[in-house]
């Protein structure tokens, strides 16, 4: 083991040294599987196996949007996804609240239930869940086909319904993030001192306002922290896109990488590691941007 | 009205693509064609997710013959007998087209429009190269010693037969069922219904696989890894490393010829073709539902989806779908489309047709095809002998289907 | 005016708050002060309505507001950590109760800038809290209270964030404001110094409940008990355990270990004797070094301050603690006589009460 | 216990407040859940008769289990998959570069950056990009490395399945590891640290006896925290080997998923899922109530 | 005995120690006083082996320790927050740097025994540091630091984590174990009530210069200028502009707007007429209500402690204080007479540096 952010007397650089090579060591192996997206998505003769391009081209990023629909997968996949990860944050934050400061009985089990949800593989769920679905979305059909007819159903259906719907997939690929972030709300909010919420009733502002205006500025980190996991979690998941939706226009990009498997007999996979690379990004950036709020928002201590 | 339509694979939608005008034409209706995730296991994870609920479109098709049983069974698809023998180009189907979209009950369920025919392509260039004979082969063992004299002269692998689990339902449909039916057991399906593995023919089989697998005459690392028909069929056939493997009729289109990636140059003259031979002689060509269309039985309007269907089978359909994909169109009367036509490649295949076999269907195929795909990955692993082999087959389709449906 | 009657608190099954009876006038700068845990907060946080009343009356300018919400009571409160809002300017934060009523922002513009004038904080008003020293900080959080024009304010510890230096400084604005604002105030602390420097009125508590209630120099002067006259004054009241006897009639006599021995005349009072406790301010014990005194004792520790010295005199353990003016040369060691000022001394029972002070008897 | 009508209308307010998670984590995770249970006592399969007339066939799915080596082995290749990528594989990776991120170092946010990254990668395109690393024999990215110094490749992912898919799961958990164990870091003062060196300790000492049992509480609930997650890995597995080659790698959530839509046998796919979470329950309160973990 | 001779330390380009000189003997308890951000704890730490050194030499004993690792200087430390082990017992936290090296474990039994009877901890060895109070974590941090049976212990603020009781105790403890110890003490502190009560020599040190060392009573009788003046001293010196002139040869004239105006016997002193500042402490300024005095003002605030009381008097911003003995009852507006204690008055020229004190002009 090495030593600890302590400037030494007598300097010696031994063991700076061996820390940089454990670092380039740990980094490298991070690091290099991504050269084959990079290079083979450049690449007008990829394979699957790591080369150096012979020809460059951007041509397999001009073929994810020119022939493909990949603008639209972007498009809904950052909308679905953005949109649920939104709902966490609103969600996780105002039940992250209610559990840092109630003092009822029903913490603790909450507690462990949300924990131990996670163990619960989404494989085991999809029938049930497609099925619950669906009920829903077939009551809400009816609903809506009373105050609008056909085409205008169908529409309507697609932004608000449960099965092929936007509405249906947002909500549940929030519901699978929200144990983690009602978690990281949670411990964010145990760090937060109560004077600034009793300031605020004090100052006489209700439940409501003393959440939107004090608690949820208070409390940006956790929620970008918390925002950041549900993103790339949400980002990362097909089985329930794939199990969820079916309209072409609301095809996510995992669908599109999974549609783009097999295209005619053989694999394109300067194509699909364009798709891939596109793919990343996104997930990639928001990690950039949230990365600060990470250790900000967990130095409250993990525990609780 | 609408009617939707499940498809995927590129290639398949685009065969559709005139179809689907045709009908929405004919019929005055618009037909929604949902896209569905391409690899079949996805594909069928959500198309049975939806048949589960009660959700699924209208008319849609099983990646493969082995599934439909199954779903017959399940109830999901609409019986279509009555109009399928009323429809005017039945007749016109080859017997072996209509005996395959029968199904156990009697009843026809799926529009058996595409055939998919399996031979053994070999390098014709390389073996006269090396001197060795391009004949027929008679039977298993003069299949399995013209491999050896392959592997020994040119150093290549001498036959490929699709095995293991990452193939899928392909280490059944195209390789096993193809030597089965030239065994002492050829059928799978017994009179009941039941499923009889036990057969001594299914040993056989495996035995062929354990041979080439154990004289090195197969190549077995690729078979193991990810996309396992990429680096044989892509890479190691047109480089000469394989001289033969199993392969259907599109393989002188897609695989290595005008459509390919990596073509063999004159490719009908480089690569010639044999009929899988029986066990102890002739010459099977098994013929196998390609991917056949049903109809949802909880489908809204079912008159109307069965005529969709019957335009799915149209010549100009089948014809579209052999010029995407290869496969074989099942009507006799493609002979004499002028588009088709043009598909040289596949003319003989198609004339071919007619003495095809097939193998009886029954429910359970489906956990078949993946206890084949499991017994021939524990043969490339060398984990098992042909008894052995056969004993996961038989244990898997036992532990899945239950007792009571194997024999 | 603000009447606690009888006011009781339960966490759980532990006594908190344990029948308090408090009033304070309009416009008094009133000090609650005691040790640690002795329940300062709670009450102060009972009166502002963010803790529940189990038992007894809170009675606000002659209405009972027991069970109206914080907001409803026209109190504001300043808190320890002043809780100012981190992501709102200071202006922001002062007007942050207007904008929750909505008031149109011409309206709490103009009041805003009023308070912040009082508080001498308009150059400061588009800052953050990050960019203010502590003492404007406070001066926010208390701007924050008055914008409300509150008829109480409650202060909980304010300044013990605060350095010495700033310490000083901010009581004696706090005091300005207060009679500038004519407002009442009820002040939590734990420093007596706070207490006695500020307060028209000094609440001190014990353990639940309180000790004494009263101005500041009568505490100093005319303890109740032992605990009221060792927790006012610094350094804290020395008390010496005393044996009480009374060798004749109309005469008292009061004895210790080390050698002193006092003779009392018995104004008739009915005192007890026995034991009892003579509590001695460092201040009221005259130090010699060659002279006599009443007892004479060894010094352990010399604190010399410039301005005062501080001495520690008996066993290391216990010691008394005497105060001299300005800086004496004596060193650890040294004999010293002490003379005690009998008239500012205290009797206090086995019990810690009063029994009346000596020069009275 | 008393309690003012302010606090019981403040009890109110946070019930509500957290009903909306209640609600969708009600209808959505424990529902389905349930109903799960439901399954697990039936012979509901998504195909082939029994899909069409479901009967309830009592516990005939669990004894069924009990004699199914499949399930035992994928509890197994859980057990090894768990404790060697959360507990040992990213713990051991992320607390490494969580101490040594901590010291002044250039190129320190180039370092977390990296760190990152895989974390970011969706589990589909973290398969193709470790397919290529790993499948292939010769052509696979991590045995050219290896060739390079002189060594035999082989085919990875066949070779040593597990201990591959061990390997791709730390990767990707690195920085999870990194994140809960630096902010666990940086709850200990620096003082400690000082004062241990005022006492002679040396570095080893130092995490030894300081760094390790002051992280103690962290590591525990990490531990915890992780071993649910993967538990539940699902995508980067399927993506990889299916559970492959002949169960080697058939954790219990790919194990469950060839049951249910590989063979179509919900009923049983449930039975597993059931006693699957049911373990982890058992063992999870155990090492709650054993470690004395703080939730 | 320990040098530090021309020690500087930057941080990055920021100079925060400044080519400092100190010496402190053997024995000696010598406490480092500043405000904050002084660069105190650097200087510790650099002492102690924490940082190191830019420039400059550190000599302990006679030797150059710039380039000794921490556990090998001989020194012991005690931190601010104590950096107690929680993990470990009391006793293991003692004895930890004798485990470290190996020692048997009942000869560290034995040591940690005797260093806890010194610290009367025997009672709490088995007790993890939650389970103590403040005070006797404090003790804790002593004994683990005196084990090592060190040459020189240092203290980084070790009472501000502390109550002001609970300092007052803590400050007596402290001085007695230096005089049982005997070791050499560096200790810091931004509080000078500390610094003086404790201190066998006090360096005040200014953003990172040492501003004046020695003994107590000559920093507080004899500052060298006007920063130390200020510092040392509780409530701080009045410092008044004032202007010089020499009507006279011989003479002094001290004058400033609100009317005071002194004269005094110049020396023969070159002293340059013009702007400076007159230093009168607290208690060196006599009050009276009616009487004549050397300037009058009006009362601001009075803070009555009992035995003391404390005036603000002139501009309420910027207000001169004053002791006074005893109890006053003077009011705010109330207009005093104000006499200049000029013996013990100082003088600083603009720079702030003391001219010479007027007594002896
Ligand atoms: N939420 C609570 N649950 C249980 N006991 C509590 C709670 N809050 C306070 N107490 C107890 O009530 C008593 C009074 O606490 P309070 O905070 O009023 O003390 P305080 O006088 O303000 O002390 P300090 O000077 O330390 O702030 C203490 O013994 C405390 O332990
Ligand atoms: N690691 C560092 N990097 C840069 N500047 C530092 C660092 N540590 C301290 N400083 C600066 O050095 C100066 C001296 O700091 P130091 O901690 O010695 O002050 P101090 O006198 O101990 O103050 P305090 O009384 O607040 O503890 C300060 O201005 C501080 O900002
Ligand atoms: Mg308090
Ligand atoms: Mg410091």
């Amino acid at each position: 083991m090495t030593d600890f952010a302590l400037d030494k007397p007598g300097k010696s650089r031994r063991p700076d040294l061996l820390a940089y090579a454990t670092l380039s060591l740990i980094s490298a192996f991070c690091a290099v599987p991504f050269f084959w997206v990079l290079l083979a998505s450049l690449d007008g003769n990829a394979q699957l196996f790591l080369s150096w391009p012979r020809e460059w081209t951007l041509n397999n990023y001009v073929r994810v949007f020119a022939e493909e629909d990949g603008a639209r997968w972007v498009f809904n996949s950052l909308f679905v996804v953005g949109s649920a990860t939104l709902l966490v944050m609103v969600l996780a934050g105002l039940g992250g609240y209610a559990l840092s400061r109630t003092r009822a009985w029903w913490k603790q089990p909450f507690l462990y239930a949300i924990l131990l949800i996670r163990v619960l593989p989404p494989t085991a769920l999809v029938v049930p869940l497609y099925k619950i679905l669906l009920t829903l979305n077939n009551i809400e059909g009816n609903l809506v086909r009373i105050f609008v007819g056909g085409d205008t159903a169908r529409a309507i259906m697609r932004w608000i319904g449960f099965i092929d719907g936007y509405l249906g997939l947002i909500l549940v690929l929030a519901t699978m993030q929200l144990p983690l972030a009602l978690w990281i709300m949670k411990t964010f909010f145990d760090g937060l001192p109560r004077d600034y919420e009793e300031a605020a009733v004090m100052d006489g502002a209700t439940m409501l306002q003393r959440i939107r205006r004090v608690l949820i500025p208070l409390a940006l980190p956790g929620l970008a922290a918390a925002g950041l996991f549900a993103f790339i979690s949400a980002w990362g998941d097909f089985l329930l896109p794939l199990i969820l939706l079916s309209s072409p226009e609301l095809q996510t990009l995992p669908l599109g990488l999974f549609r783009a498997f097999l295209r005619v007999n053989t694999i394109d996979y300067g194509f699909l590691a364009a798709l891939a690379f596109i793919y990343l990004m996104p997930a990639v950036i928001a990690f950039g941007f949230a990365r600060r709020f990470l250790v900000q928002t967990f130095s409250g201590g993990v525990k609780g | 009205e609408t009617i939707r339509i499940a498809n995927h694979g590129q290639a398949g939608i685009n065969a559709m693509k005139s179809t689907v005008a045709r009908i929405e034409k004919k019929y005055g209706i618009t037909v929604e064609v949902v896209e569905y995730p391409s690899p079949d296991k996805d594909y069928m994870t959500k198309l049975l997710t939806e048949l589960g609920a009660g959700n699924a479109p209208d008319i849609f098709s099983a990646p493969t013959t082995a599934y439909v049983a199954d779903m017959v069974a399940a109830g999901y698809l609409a019986p279509i007998t009555a109009e399928f023998k009323a429809w005017d180009g039945y007749a016109n189907f080859y017997d072996v087209a209509k005996q395959l979209a029968v199904s156990p009950d009697g009843e026809t369920y799926v529009m058996p429009f595409m055939l998919g025919i399996q031979e053994i392509y070999f390098r014709r260039d390389v073996l006269d190269k090396a001197g060795i004979s391009t004949e027929q082969p008679k039977d298993w063992a003069d299949l399995l010693a013209r491999a050896a004299e392959i592997k020994e002269k040119t150093g290549a692998y001498g036959l490929l037969f699709p095995a293991g689990v990452s193939w899928g339902t392909g280490a059944f449909d195209e390789g096993f069922q193809h030597l089965l039916v030239g065994s002492k057991t050829p059928q799978l399906a017994t009179e009941d219904g039941k499923l009889d593995l036990t057969g001594e023919g299914v040993k056989d089989v495996f035995g062929v696989y354990k041979e080439l697998i154990d004289k090195d005459l197969m190549p077995t690392q690729p078979l193991l890894g990810p996309e396992p028909w990429v680096i044989p069929k892509y890479q190691m056939f047109p480089e000469g490393r394989l001289a033969a493997t199993t392969c259907g009729s599109w393989c002188y289109i897609f695989d290595w010829g005008r459509e390919s990636k990596n073509p063999i140059p004159d490719v009908e003259k480089a690569v010639g073709t044999w009929t899988i031979p029986g066990q102890t002689g002739g010459q099977y060509v098994l013929a196998n539902l390609a991917a056949p269309w049903g109809v949802n039985s909880k489908a809204e309007n079912l008159e109307l989806a069965k005529k969709v269907l019957m335009e799915i089978g149209s010549v100009e359909t089948q014809v579209s779908y052999a010029a995407q994909i290869g496969n074989i169109p099942a009507s006799k009367a493609a002979a004499q489309d002028p588009e088709f036509q043009k598909l040289t490649e596949l003319l003989p295949i198609h004339a071919a047709a007619e003495n095809g076999v097939y193998l009886k269907q029954a429910a359970g195929f489906a956990t078949v095809a993946e206890g084949v795909a499991r017994a021939t990955e524990a043969l490339l692993r060398k984990e098992t002998d042909a008894a052995g082999a056969q004993a996961i087959l038989v244990d898997y389709a036992r532990e899945i289907l239950g007792e009571e449906a194997v024999k | 005016m603000i009447n606690l009657r009888n006011v009781r608190k339960f966490y759980g099954a532990l006594e908190v708050i344990k029948g308090v009876d408090i009033t304070v006038e309009d416009g008094e700068f009133a000090v609650f002060v005691g040790p640690s845990g002795c329940g300062k907060s709670t009450l102060l946080r009972m009166i502002a309505g963010l803790e529940g009343i189990d038992e007894g009356d809170l009675i606000l300018n002659g209405k009972r507001i027991n069970d109206v919400p914080p907001d409803k009571r026209g109190i504001a409160m300043v808190f320890q950590s002043y809780a100012l809002y981190p992501h709102m300017t200071v202006a922001e934060n002062i007007g942050f109760s207007l904008s929750l009523k909505k008031v149109p922002v011409a309206e709490i513009k103009r009041q805003v800038g009023d308070v912040a004038e009082i508080l001498q904080l308009t150059d400061y008003l588009d800052r953050r809290p990050a960019a203010l020293s502590g003492g404007q900080r406070q001066r926010v959080a208390i701007g924050r209270a008055i914008i409300k024009k509150p008829s109480l304010i409650l202060f909980d510890e304010p300044l013990s964030n605060l350095d010495s230096a700033l310490r000083v400084q901010m009581r004696a604005e706090l005091q300005r404001l207060h009679r500038e604002l004519k407002a009442t105030v009820v002040y939590v602390t734990h420093d007596q110094v706070e207490a006695m420097t500020m307060a028209d009125r000094i609440v001190v508590l014990n353990k639940g409940t309180v000790a004494q209630a009263g101005h500041p120099m009568d505490l100093y002067h005319s303890p109740d008990n032992e605990f009221v006259a060792t927790f006012i004054g610094s350094p804290k009241m020395n008390i010496l355990p005393v044996t009480l006897s009374r060798p004749d009639a109309g005469k008292l006599r009061l004895e210790n270990a080390d050698g002193l021995a006092i003779s009392l005349a018995d104004g008739g009072a009915n005192v007890a004797v026995g034991e009892a406790k003579l509590g001695i301010r460092p201040e009221h014990l005259k130090v010699s070094l060659g002279g006599q005194g009443d007892f004479s004792a060894e010094v352990v520790i010399v604190e010399r301050l410039g301005v005062e010295t501080y001495l520690a005199v008996g066993s290391p353990k216990d010691p008394i603690v005497v105060r001299a003016e300005g800086d004496l040369s004596i060193r650890p060691g040294d004999r010293v006589s002490l003379t005690v000022d009998l008239s500012a001394c205290h009797l206090f029972d086995s019990n810690g009460l009063v029994i009346r002070r000596p020069q009275t008897l | 216990m008393v309690r003012s009508t302010y606090e019981k209308r403040v009890a109110r307010q946070l019930l509500l407040i957290l009903s909306p998670s209640l609600l969708l984590l009600l209808a959505f995770v424990i529902y389905p859940a349930v109903y799960s249970v439901y399954l697990s006592f039936t012979n509901e399969a998504l195909t082939g008769a029994a899909a069409l007339n479901p009967r309830f066939v009592g516990l005939r799915n669990y004894s069924r289990l009990l004699h199914d080596a499949k399930f035992w082995n994928s509890l197994l290749v859980t057990f090894f998959f768990v404790v060697g990528s959360a507990i040992i594989g990213q713990f051991v990776l992320g607390l490494i570069s969580a101490i040594l991120l901590r010291r002044n170092l250039a190129f320190k946010q180039l370092f977390s950056s990296i760190i990152l990254l895989p974390n970011a990668a969706p589990e589909v395109v973290a398969g193709f990009m470790w397919i290529s690393m790993l499948a292939g024999g010769e052509n696979a990215t991590l045995s050219r490395i290896v060739m390079f110094f002189g060594m035999t490749p082989t085919d990875w992912l066949q070779t040593f399945p597990l201990t591959m898919i061990i390997v791709v799961n730390t990767w990707r958990g690195i920085a999870t590891a990194m994140i809960l164990l630096t902010a666990g870091l940086s709850t200990i003062p620096s003082e400690v640290y000082e004062a241990a060196r005022m006492d002679g300790a040396n570095p080893s000492q130092i995490f030894r006896r300081i760094t390790l049992p002051l992280m103690m509480p962290t590591i525990l609930l990490y531990m915890l925290i992780s071993a649910v997650s993967t538990i539940a890995v699902f995508g980067l597995v399927y993506a990889l080997t299916r559970g492959g080659p002949g169960g080697a790698t058939e954790v219990i959530s790919i194990y469950i998923y060839n049951q249910s839509f590989t063979a179509f046998q919900l009923g049983y796919g449930a039975a597993v899922a059931v006693v699957a979470l049911a373990i982890s329950l058992v063992l999870g309160i155990a090492y709650v109530r054993a470690m004395k973990v703080q939730l």
